[in-house]
């Protein structure tokens, strides 16, 4: 058995966060420098401590996906259920611990000098540690039950931190709008988990694994899958769930990289990963989950490059993206699934922190208000344009490797039609994350602001994850013979061929969008709103996001809350009508009925003796002649 | 057709008589006089049921005290009414009133006819005075007592309610 | 030859009188002069039952002694009464005394 | 013979009701602070009642037995088990806490507690009894004071919603009472002994017969669609304290009364009314939560919500095996706890604000935010998130029921995301928004305030983490049930 402190202390992995947000919440709550040093410290003990637990699994190669090591408590066992907490370690979570601690502790450092001027300042801390608790103990899950615990409780703390500011309409109802849409989706993970578990009698990963590879019945499978997927759908805001993600963005900046852009939503990917086996049972399923999943790559894309907020335009970016981590393992491939998650999680958590160094300069979000910015906070825009180029998948940035990967796999295993998809969207990815680029950073100056850098404890998370956007796609570069794929796999590992021509395509398509963007923002070649205007109907179609909110805002307004005033009326008038009525009958009888009571004696004598002779005749009836 | 029978036919007649105009005439002072008849009638019944003493406080009692005591009830009640012709008159329950009595009455009269009474064979003492006495001052001198202080009680009463309430408010 | 019936007969018929008069009538001391008839009717009941059924026992006749003292109280109470609603009301005429009216 | 720890709870209300009945009226400091030592007590008790309890020997403990009526066999007895221990626990948390939760009540203090102390000890009382004939005794204990509360202490309309109440109960206890009765003579044991009863063997018919009276009877308190609409008027007339221990406690008498003298007594008129109830408590469950989104009042919105609560429930008894009747048990209590903390909160801000429309809040989480966090978990407990104990009661219910009933199941678990819509918009309404100067003057809870408060939370929070001591408590207290009396056919003659 394997012996380091980090395999011997993974509980302490998520609970050291949760221990920092109580000592916050009840202890430390009055001293805002107390409090970040707690809460950088309790998630600094848990980077430690997966940073421990990787360099395990990286040592250890008899612990694969395979054969992973777990730990397990009992937390709750009934007669017909039985309910695990435990860690389940193997590379998947190894690499998953590093990238959500290694963020969290970042976005902890950078929110230090970002939340500066909040008078809630330790709140915010408190609410940052819960919500690292709740996805270490995600991540480490051993069983379907654990996660979707810990699935429900990264919801909470997403509600808590994207409704921050309640005080704003817009983020208590962006919050709001968050937890319900979740809830949607919890509601079919539930029902899939459940399923699983009274049909197989476990939650747990490797005995599922081992019972759903031994079941033949496909419709149960198939069933039980796209249940578990729709979890997936809502918190990677794949379609048609998605449209809480941008809305989140009325949180702080510092959350909306961590949470909304780096881990929480990769949950839903990870769990596809973890479960794998669950998917890829039926062809019905993991044809869904491509679909859905490339769909929504383009689908966001487009949406993307009509809108005006910078974080709005990063969160439809974040959409598209995990749109194509989900399409990677719907064809087939976790590993690309993976290697994407964690390349964008360090470029994406880049580019949210270096929108909030912007905004938290220039007190603005509208791309079209600022313009020239590079003069003033160089060390941002040099971040944010390596986060550019990683995106838009320029080698040898991160993203170019995950994303040639996935287009790699895509095309190997036999999905054409999302192939070019995929390859549309990188065009409209590097598009439109360039044209932001160039809005935001080059240019003249379009509004009245004042610039200035970002005080340290901001820009060095900035730097750090710039190094990684840059070398972190080596990991998993074809040419490493050991390199990510033949670290977390399904079944075997499978090392895809390095194809120069996908390559080469590739990287021409990123270079093409980011021309265009060069053309119409830069060179003014191409006037953008001539483009808009020629395209009137579908340039409204695309800024308003295809209506899809205002469909639901309808559905709910119009469909819902009336049948709920419907069910209101009809309980108060209905239900209570036959209650009053009832009690109406019996009054009425009363009221009607004393008038039987005249008052006068007479009337009672006359009433007595008339019954005397009723009772008589009536009882003396049967005996008459009985009687001698 | 012995004395007895046509005494008692005729004793019948005049107390059911007397009370038959007690209750169909309608002027309360005949009324009262008729009844004061029936009191008698009853009397004289009592006297061929060989109950002396009883007959003796009927008249004492009934024909004597109670009549007069109505009388005057009737004096202090009926002043300044005009017509006494018209102080007896019958209620509203005068046809219902007399269907549900013929119903009781059918009743009483098959169960009295249908119950096998077991006469006694042994007579009556010529004197029952004596024994009423006897029995009133042994067996229920509870009851005679008590009956002593319900007179009294009844006398006060009487007195307390019909005494006009002075300043009661 | 007299019976028993006779007497029941007799004290049927007063009784039923009485309760007519005591059913149908208006005047307040009418109703308590038929309540006197239909007392009168029990006592002779219990008279003739002495003579019929128990001639060696007074137990009947003792029984009517006690109907005469309380019917006399009766009278008595019930005719204070009268007197006392009639200087309330000026009227005995029961139909108009409704006051046990709901 | 030990401790009499049962009848101990039992008392030390009663006994608090006698000593504030010789403290004079003016001094309502004094009568607070008996009440609170009175169900202090009762709460140490139950805790110890809980701890002591043997899970290795199960069944029924604590007993105490003396014969009353000897003649006709009724006995006061008392005992707990799996399935009554932690509603007495339950009564025992939500009472202590009521008593703090209506510190500040002047109106006729002493009265107020009396009867309140009067109205717990009935509660008790039903929970603990092993009789039938003392559990209606008790039963009818505890309906009457509770009529009095609301229609003296209450507020909106509080004479419409106590007689419509005490009404509605009465009916219902009238239908248990038929049946209690009808056991009795069919038995003929001469026993009103519960655990003597449910050990007799019934022929179908009678099942049947009887089983729908207490169906009917207890689906008036639980309350089942569509007997409900006593349960919200009620909820909002009633003052805090009551409503506290109406929602939290009182409506569990029916899922107690209905599990204990229902389904294990009669499997067979279980099984077969069992779809109509499953049937009805989505109703109540669905239909609950659609009436509580469209209400107004906060009291209304947390009445209905109970409603719609109260279903899984049923759901739970209606599918009649282990996990989902454990459920039943565990949602009742968890329900019960966090009821007892809306209606704690609800007090606590109609006190200060004088209003409960929701429309007139807003951005109260400035001025009030212990209030604001302590509103949000009892929310959150109330749409079923993990780490609060509701989820684990539910989600076993869920497990429980889907097995049985599908559509109905999924049914019943998609009124999560209903709760979720109206819980969140309630909040939202009330707590989130700009700051509304109108409400500056309100102050946060602080103080005895923060009492229940921070029990109610901590029940919550704690069982949600640790759910074992509670839910393997009640499946030791249930299992045996189900395995005897549901698992196999128990019909006169075939047993």
């Amino acid at each position: 058995m394997v012996d380091s402190f980090g395999i011997n202390l993974i509980w302490l992995v998520p609970l050291a966060p949760l221990i920092g947000f109580v000592l916050i919440t009840f202890v430390t709550y009055r001293s805002r420098m107390l409090s970040a040093l707690t809460a950088i410290l309790s998630v600094a003990i848990s980077f430690v401590l997966s940073l421990d637990v990787l360099r395990v699994i990286l040592t250890h190669p008899e612990i694969t996906m395979n054969n992973p090591l777990e730990k397990a408590v009992e937390w709750l066992k009934m007669n017909g259920l039985f309910i695990e907490m435990g860690a389940l370690i193997d590379p998947l979570t190894s690499i998953m611990l590093f990238v959500v601690t290694f963020i969290s502790l970042l976005v902890v450092i950078y929110s230090v000098g970002y939340m500066a001027d909040d008078s809630r300042f330790s709140r915010f801390f408190s609410f940052l540690c819960l919500f690292v608790f709740s996805m270490l103990g995600l991540v480490i899950s051993n069983n379907y039950f654990q996660m979707f615990v810990f699935w429900e409780l990264v919801g909470l703390c997403s509600y808590l931190l994207i409704g921050f500011y309640f005080y704003k309409e817009s983020a208590s109802d962006a919050c709001k709008k968050a937890f319900i849409t979740n809830r949607v989706a919890d509601f079919g993970f539930m029902i899939g988990v459940i399923i699983l578990f009274i049909y197989f009698g476990t939650f747990n990963f490797g005995e599922l694994a081992v019972a759903i590879s031994n079941s033949q019945d496909l419709a149960l499978l198939t069933l039980a899958g796209i249940l578990v997927f729709i979890g997936p759908i809502g918190k990677s805001g794949q379609f048609p769930l998605h449209v809480w993600l941008p809305d989140a963005m009325e949180g702080p900046t510092p959350v909306s990289a961590l949470i909304h852009a780096a881990t929480m939503v990769a949950a839903g990917v990870y769990l596809l990963a973890r479960g794998f086996i669950l998917f890829a049972s039926t062809t019905t399923v993991i044809n869904l989950v491509a679909y859905v999943g490339g769909f929504t790559a383009i689908f966001a894309a487009t949406i993307a490059i009509t809108q005006r907020d910078y974080k709005r335009i990063l969160a439809y970016s974040t959409l598209s993206q995990l749109g194509y981590m989900v399409m990677a393992i719907g064809v087939g491939s976790i590993t690309a699934g993976m290697f994407h998650l964690t390349t964008h999680a360090f470029f994406k958590a880049l580019m949210f922190l270096c929108a909030g160094s912007v905004i938290h300069a220039l007190h603005k979000q509208d791309i079209f208000e600022m313009g020239g910015v590079f003069k003033d906070m160089k060390i941002t825009a040099v971040t944010m344009i390596i986060g550019g180029l990683a995106i838009a998948g320029i080698p040898p940035f991160a993203g170019f490797w995950s994303k040639d990967e996935i287009l790699l796999v895509t095309l190997e295993n036999g999905y054409t039609g999302l192939y070019i998809i995929a390859s549309l969207t990188a065009f409209l990815t590097a598009f439109y994350m360039f044209r932001l680029i160039f809005l935001v950073f080059f240019g003249e100056k379009r509004s009245d602001f004042e610039g200035h850098e970002s005080p340290l404890t901001m820009t060095v998370p900035l730097m750090i994850l710039a190094f990684f956007s840059i070398v972190g796609g080596f990991i998993g570069a074809p040419f490493l013979e050991k390199g990510f794929s033949s670290f977390i796999y399904f079944g075997e590992p499978h090392h895809p061929e390095p194809n120069l021509m996908i390559m080469g395509m590739s990287t021409i398509i990123a270079v093409a969008g980011i021309f265009l963007a060069w053309l119409i923002y830069i060179k003014k070649a191409i006037s953008a709103e001539k483009i808009a205007n020629q395209f009137k109907p579908i340039y409204t179609l695309l800024y308003n996001k295809y209506y899809i909110d205002e469909a639901y805002q309808w559905f709910f307004d119009k469909i819902v809350l009336n049948l709920s005033a419907l069910c209101n009326l009809f309980d108060r008038y209905v239900v209570d009508g036959v209650a009053h009525s009832l009690a109406w009958i019996i009054r009425t009888t009363g009221t009607k009925g004393r008038y039987i009571h005249t008052g006068s004696l007479q009337t009672y004598a006359l009433v007595l003796f008339a019954a005397i002779v009723v009772i008589v005749i009536f009882l003396a009836g049967p005996v008459v002649g009985g009687v001698q | 057709m012995d004395l007895e029978l046509i005494v008692f036919w005729l004793l019948s007649f005049i107390t059911l008589g007397s009370a038959l105009s007690v209750v169909f005439l309608t002027n309360i002072v005949h009324s009262a006089l008729a009844l004061i008849m029936t009191f008698l009638g009853v009397a004289g019944i009592y006297l061929t049921l060989q109950a002396d003493f009883i007959a003796a406080v009927q008249v004492l009692v009934y024909a004597g005290a109670v009549s007069i005591l109505i009388v005057f009830g009737i004096m202090l009640i009926t002043r300044g009414s005009g017509n006494m012709q018209e102080t007896n008159l019958f209620g509203k329950y005068k046809y219902t009133a007399a269907i549900v009595v013929t119903f009781l009455f059918g009743v009483i009269v098959y169960f009295l006819i249908q119950t096998p009474w077991s006469i006694a064979t042994g007579t009556l003492p010529e004197n029952t005075v004596s024994g009423i006495a006897h029995l009133l001052l042994s067996d229920y001198v509870i009851a005679f007592e008590l009956a002593a202080i319900l007179l009294t009680v009844s006398m006060i009463g009487a007195i307390v309610i019909a005494k006009e309430v002075k300043n009661f408010k | 030859m007299i019976t028993l019936n006779h007497y029941l007969l007799l004290s049927a018929m007063l009784f039923c009188i009485g309760l007519y008069g005591a059913l149908a009538k208006k005047n307040a001391i009418a109703i308590l002069i038929s309540i006197e008839l239909m007392l009168n009717a029990v006592n002779i009941n219990l008279v003739a039952f002495t003579k019929y059924l128990t001639p060696g026992v007074f137990t009947g006749q003792i029984f009517a002694i006690f109907v005469i003292v309380v019917a006399a109280c009766e009278v008595a109470i019930g005719l204070a009464i009268i007197v006392a609603i009639y200087r309330n009301r000026t009227t005995t005429i029961v139909e108009n005394l409704d006051w046990l009216k709901w | 013979m030990s401790f009499p720890i049962l009848s101990s709870i039992l008392l030390a209300p009663v006994l608090g009701l006698l000593v504030i009945l010789f403290i004079p009226q003016k001094e309502d400091k004094i009568i607070k602070i008996v009440a609170a030592i009175a169900t202090g007590i009762t709460v140490i008790l139950s805790l110890w009642a809980f701890i002591a309890y043997d899970q290795e020997i199960g069944g029924v403990q604590f007993v105490e037995r003396i014969p009353w009526v000897e003649k006709i066999g009724i006995t006061y007895s008392l005992g707990v088990d799996g399935i009554s221990l932690p509603l007495v626990l339950l009564t025992a948390i939500v009472i202590f806490t009521g008593v703090f939760a209506s510190w500040d009540m002047e109106k006729r203090a002493k009265e107020f507690f009396i009867f309140l102390l009067a109205l717990v000890a009935g509660v008790f009382g039903v929970f603990m009894t092993t009789d039938l004939f003392f559990f209606y005794l008790f039963f009818e204990v505890a309906v009457i004071p509770m009529y009095i509360l609301i229609g003296v202490w209450g507020s909106t309309n509080k004479e419409y919603a106590a007689m419509k109440l005490t009404l509605y109960l009465l009916v219902g206890s009238a239908f248990v009472l038929i049946g209690i009765i009808a056991i009795y003579v069919y038995t003929g044991l001469g026993t009103f002994d519960i655990f003597t009863l449910t050990e007799q063997t019934y022929d179908v018919g009678f099942q049947k017969f009887v089983f729908f009276l207490f169906m009917i009877g207890f689906g008036f308190l639980v309350p089942m669609w569509p007997l409900h609409t006593w349960s919200p008027d009620g909820h909002v007339a009633a003052p805090t304290a009551v409503s506290m221990l109406h929602a939290g406690v009182l409506m569990k008498l029916g899922g107690y009364g209905l599990i204990r003298a229902g389904i294990f007594m009669f499997p067979e008129g279980a099984r077969y009314w069992a779809p109509l109830i499953a049937t009805l408590c989505i109703v109540n469950v669905v239909y609950g939560a659609m009436v509580a989104m469209a209400q107004k009042d906060l009291k209304f919105v947390i009445g209905y919500s109970s409603v719609s609560h109260m279903g899984y429930v049923l759901l739970g008894i209606a599918a009649l095996n282990t996990l989902s009747i454990s459920g039943a048990v565990a949602q009742m209590f968890a329900h019960g706890i966090m009821t007892a903390l809306f209606f704690a909160l609800v007090g606590n801000i109609y006190n200060k604000a004088h209003t409960r429309m929701i429309a007139e809040f807003g951005g109260l989480a400035i001025q009030m935010p212990r209030v604001a966090a302590s509103f949000l978990i009892a929310g959150l407990a109330s749409l079923g998130l993990p780490g609060l104990v509701n989820f684990v009661a539910e989600f076993s219910i869920f497990m429980g029921a889907f097995r049985v009933y599908k559509v109905l199941a999924i049914l019943a678990i998609s009124a999560i995301v209903i709760t979720a819509i109206y819980v969140l918009r309630v909040f939202q309404k009330v707590f989130f928004g700009p700051r509304n100067p109108r409400w500056d003057h309100i102050q946060d809870a602080k103080g005895v305030e923060l009492v229940p408060l921070v029990i109610l939370c901590g029940v919550l929070i704690f069982l949600g983490f640790f759910p074992s001591y509670l839910m393997e408590l009640i499946n030791n207290g249930v299992d045996p049930f189900v395995q005897i009396y549901l698992n196999t056919p128990k019909v006169g003659g075939m047993y």
